[in-house]
């Protein structure tokens, strides 16, 4: 075990992963110098070939992405911001989501697209997306949405290595902070969430940097006799539905943090398939703390009355348990 | 640009010749099925264009790289796709090059280098750039060749790839078909200036072919190619030519008013590439009587093709779930 | 009353609308000869400055709506098929859901943009999307999902004489069907849904085509004396909420029908909305009928395999109806 | 293209240097407050940058429109924004010209023409030629200005609005702001050719200025506007220049290594905008006492207007939830 910040992991994985496939290339704006730090140092590594600064064209990047892959290598695409990814999207929605099928299985597209995502830090409404879900509905691509530093290495290096399009998520205000990374050829699979806390009063299913803020919910709970489980998808597809109503079944109670807008949201999904598949197990309604549905004003007054906290989590949790209807 | 490469061979020319004959049956077949109401969708035909494909994919192998557009049935047999799996996707079969799941507007033969008719105009752009970049990296002197129309020459990929693709050396041909027309929108409404003017500059070097004549396009592509190949960069080739076909064989049904005259179509008819490839043939001292056989022979081999594509199996069901990811599948 | 194909009561209402308010400009690709038959003759009679034919540029376009837009203008922007939007999307997901929150709400973005979208006739992946969730998600742009002639009429209608933008989508295969559109200046209001059919049994509630699907299927069920009420939201953004939930409370009991791929659908965010403030009302789960996380394949026997038909949305209900756990 | 407007005149030249000084003044206050932990979030700096914005806006109007980049603060206030209404923005408060919902990188003014400066490079391209359209159907000689970079020239959609802006003669007018830097990125290694080359394919006329010299720019972005506003349809100028801050003021905070020698800025430094305005303003006969007195005119000014700023209210959040639709106001 090793303390990494999440940002040093990805790049931990990054340099394993270049060290062990020689067709692993590494392109998009400013990777060279890296602004997040996670492709710092591989250009000096790997050299020009594998690893290249890009001009200012996303819509290109993507579709180059498609095209390496289909020729045979595994391109990794940093997009910097998660709302510069809309600039490039038509690639990732129309080609990247589809060819396989459209081919018939004849295309196999091994690409990892990473970018920073999400709000809490003033970048105000065109730097703070979370855009997972739009990806979700693609069909076609993985979604990993690492909470912290192990995950973040083990989700990176299983998505390099998958043969189908992944996209990396970061969550941009985590980027600093110290967690665990276990030793070794750290790999995480796709589609297992991982339980952060176990409990048996309610589910909290936190997405990303939420699961931070669930735990301190729950330490708030825990102080009122309420023991939350509290569950990490960690991929959104694959999502692991099972992981889910298994806890479900324990607890009867099911809680939903996201960070993104709330509408058609990983939330609603996750809440959609807790009303069908776990409606049997379900005690009480299934709550959804979320964004609303606005962009990310730039005031940190602003940011903070839509941004998902602890307390909201808490209070949510506290009327869910409360409420007489439910008991 | 003159047009000093060499001429093609007299074997060559029957070679492309063939080819061209290859996708004027087939796409004569296609089309009159779908107005028999056999074809479960439009299908946008190449008729007219053949020259341009099929002069530039005579310089290709199965290891370099094509993207095609929605117009794709052309691209996909110049570059030596199989005529029998493309006639059995667009009829929806298991038999497809795509097994039925891609269809008219999505033949692609990665083996053979073909990555894909693409039914986003302008779709193949960054496609064709990442596989130029995949050659380079390889260094064995493959090729990515981008056919688009004059239309989706008006999409920005087209400049953001000559940019790039100049920076960094890529062996790409970016070929921009044109036809005149982008669905029934004339290209003067819809496009500024001259698109070869567009390459310089991003110090790109820029052909121009007569897409209707099949040993014109081969000769300035040859040249283009050689300069692609030699890791001096991106090339780009514009070939005229016209599509004597609607813009898709459905259009019929759906427009209320013809956009354009009939001499105009009429004009391009007269400039038939096939025609006027069977006259270069002739000129080359081939016989009329082995240009005829060639004719029947690829009438014949069609016919047989698209016989046994509309009696094979339809595609099964179950697959379509694993057919998003490969994981899926295993 | 009068009987019109949708494609012509979309057409009358341009023409109504245009004539109405001449700060209404239409653009886009083969607007002028009409592909589809909603834009016939409007440049005949309003001319090359108010109907253009524009090159193929959609990223440029969708910028282009926002300009006009904030310049004073009422753009309508036909993008012919719904997945070519993809091409265009940045501006819609950078700028024009977000720049009215962005400038402290000084722009007013009157904004119409039309597509057709949707699959079930072969057109394959790429002209078969229905991205109404992916707009969903955005927070700042409407949605409007007719099902009907009368419909689509009041609701272009509406979006056009909206200060705010809209995502106008027309069914890809439902131009040709007769329906009933009301004479007069025939306005249908955003968020407020239409009860199709009133039943007791269960709520359905269906999405533009799909409507015509959950009727047929009711036609079946009431064979077996099963009653389905059937609801069609019209607008997706806003969400008649109340409404759903004022039929789930007179049935107990719901489906939604949803031409969309599953995950992140505007079905599972009905499904969330149902789990969420329907709980309480719910007699058994919530099941959605939807296309599964594939693109649409070409060949009419595999595409048949993954469209939603009345005889899955029969079956579902009927499952509902008979599982003991949930009478 | 030779610089053949006249010269400005010593009153203009003295409203242009005093902009540029606010500009300056404004920005070396935020850069100062972003250091001591006073601001929310990075700023990007206009400094070294402030002639090109001036001496274009200097011929524009308040109905005329400009779009901005997520470098705007200075086109804000060259184009006649209020210094107080952007401090108080950038400070996150509710007298702020977007209610603190916008920050730095959004300050839009649009009863004053300016849509915004904008976080997505490229961003302002269509909404730039949108406006263009809407003044063209107004037909009443307001033009719109589109302000980008060099970095933003290789996005598609530059090409996309000079192929439609030139095809519907838009008054428009595409201002490149050429600092040789894309974040850390050198131009060369980003951008093939010259900027100024990719607008004659279109037919677009092509101006380049000196973009630390404000009367160059005032020239020929002067005639630059009097072609676009005769109705002959866009043009294309390229401005010369150098940020000599960092990318953001945030950078030393993430970056291990310098992109850029010392020596480099220094270079431009020598050139700064502001000091050759005053040279200018000697020469033209401007006594030293009153320039003097101009820039302590507006040091005091900008102070004042920052200390209101920072004591300003907070926004209320109770208007998050209805500020995404107008409907939702109302
Ligand atoms: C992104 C996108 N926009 C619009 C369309 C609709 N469309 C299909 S073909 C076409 C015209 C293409 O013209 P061109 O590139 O000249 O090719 P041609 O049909 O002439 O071969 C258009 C607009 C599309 N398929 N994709
Ligand atoms: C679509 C998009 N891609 C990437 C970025 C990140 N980014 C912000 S500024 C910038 C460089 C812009 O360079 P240039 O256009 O030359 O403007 P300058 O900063 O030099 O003024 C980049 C890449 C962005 N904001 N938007
Ligand atoms: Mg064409
Ligand atoms: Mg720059």
């Amino acid at each position: 075990m090793a303390k990494r910040r999440m940002i040093q992991a990805i790049n931990d994985a990054m340099f394993e992963e270049m060290e062990r496939d020689p067709r692993i290339v590494l392109f998009g704006e400013d990777v060279e110098i890296s602004m997040f730090g996670d492709t710092k140092g591989l250009r000096e590594r790997f050299g020009p070939d594998r690893v290249r600064d890009t001009p200012i064209c996303e819509a290109l990047l993507t579709g180059m992405a498609v095209g390496m892959a289909a020729a045979g290598w595994r391109p990794v695409l940093h997009m910097m911001f998660a709302n510069f990814m809309y600039t490039g999207f038509d690639a990732i929605a129309n080609q990247m989501a589809k060819l396989r099928l459209m081919t018939g299985g004849q295309m196999k597209l091994p690409i990892t697209i990473m970018a920073g995502f999400g709000g809490g830090r003033s970048t105000a409404a065109q730097h703070s997306d979370c855009p997972y879900p739009l990806f979700m509905n693609l069909g076609g691509v993985h979604v990993a949405v690492p909470s912290n530093a192990g995950d973040a290495k083990g989700l990176f290096k299983s998505a390099v290595r998958s043969d189908d399009p992944v996209i990396f998520l970061e969550p941009g205000g985590r980027g600093g902070e110290m967690g665990e990374v276990p030793d070794g050829d750290h790999l995480v699979p796709f589609g297992r969430a991982s339980v952060r806390r176990s409990g048996s009063d309610v589910t909290i299913v936190a997405i990303s940097a939420m699961v931070k803020l669930a735990e301190q919910a729950a330490k708030q709970l825990a102080q009122d006799g309420i023991e939350a489980e509290i569950l990490d998808p960690r991929t959104l597809v694959p999502l692991d539905e099972d992981g889910i109503l298994a806890s479900l079944s324990r607890t009867g109670r099911l809680v939903v943090v996201d960070e993104a807008r709330d509408r058609c949201s990983a939330a609603s999904q996750i809440a959609a398939v807790a009303a069908d598949r776990g409606f049997a197990m379900l005690k009480g309604p299934v709550r959804r703390v979320t964004v609303p549905d606005v962009c990310m004003p730039y005031a940190p007054v602003l940011e903070r009355s839509v941004y998902p906290n602890a307390e909201r989590i808490a209070d949510v949790v506290r009327e869910l348990l409360n409420c007489r209807d439910y008991q | 640009m003159r047009n000093d490469y060499h001429n093609p061979d007299p074997e060559k020319l029957v070679a492309m010749f063939e080819r061209m004959l290859v996708i004027r049956e087939t796409e004569e077949y296609l089309g009159a099925q779908f107005r028999a109401g056999e074809l479960p969708a439009g299908v946008h035909l190449y008729i007219g264009q053949e020259a341009s494909g099929v002069g530039i994919c005579a310089h290709l192998g199965d290891e370099d790289w094509i993207t095609s557009t929605h117009r794709g049935h052309g691209h996909f047999l110049a570059k030596g796709g199989d005529p029998y799996a493309m006639i059995a996707e667009i009829h929806a079969k298991s038999d497809g090059i795509c097994g039925g799941f891609g269809g008219t507007m999505h033949v692609a033969d990665v083996a053979r280098g073909i990555l894909g008719a693409n039914g986003i105009v302008g779709g193949g752009l960054g496609i064709a750039t990442g596989a130029a970049f995949a050659a380079k990296l390889e260094g064995n002197g493959k090729v990515a060749v981008c056919f688009f129309g004059d239309g989706a020459a008006n999409q920005g990929t087209f400049m953001e790839a000559m940019n790039l693709a100049s920076l960094w050396k890529l062996p790409l041909l970016l070929v921009c078909e044109h036809n005149g027309w982008s669905e029934f929108t004339r290209s003067e409404v819809a496009t500024s200036g001259r698109i070869i003017d567009r390459a310089s500059p991003f110090n790109i070097p820029g052909f121009e072919a007569d897409g209707n004549d099949v040993a014109d396009v081969w000769r300035v592509s040859g040249r283009a190619l050689e300069s692609v190949r030699s890791g001096e960069g991106p090339a780009l080739l514009v070939t005229y030519t016209y599509r004597t076909r609607g813009h898709v064989e459905a259009e019929v049904n759906f427009l209320s008013q013809p956009y354009r005259s009939e001499e105009e179509v009429a004009s391009w008819v007269a400039k038939d590439p096939i025609e006027r490839g069977a006259a270069l043939l002739a000129q080359g001292g081939i016989a009329e009587e082995e240009i005829s056989a060639i004719r029947a022979r690829v009438k014949a081999s069609i016919a047989e093709m698209a016989k046994r594509a509309r009696s094979a199996a339809d595609p099964d069901p179950a697959r379509v779930r694993s057919m998003m990811f490969s994981a899926a599948e295993a």
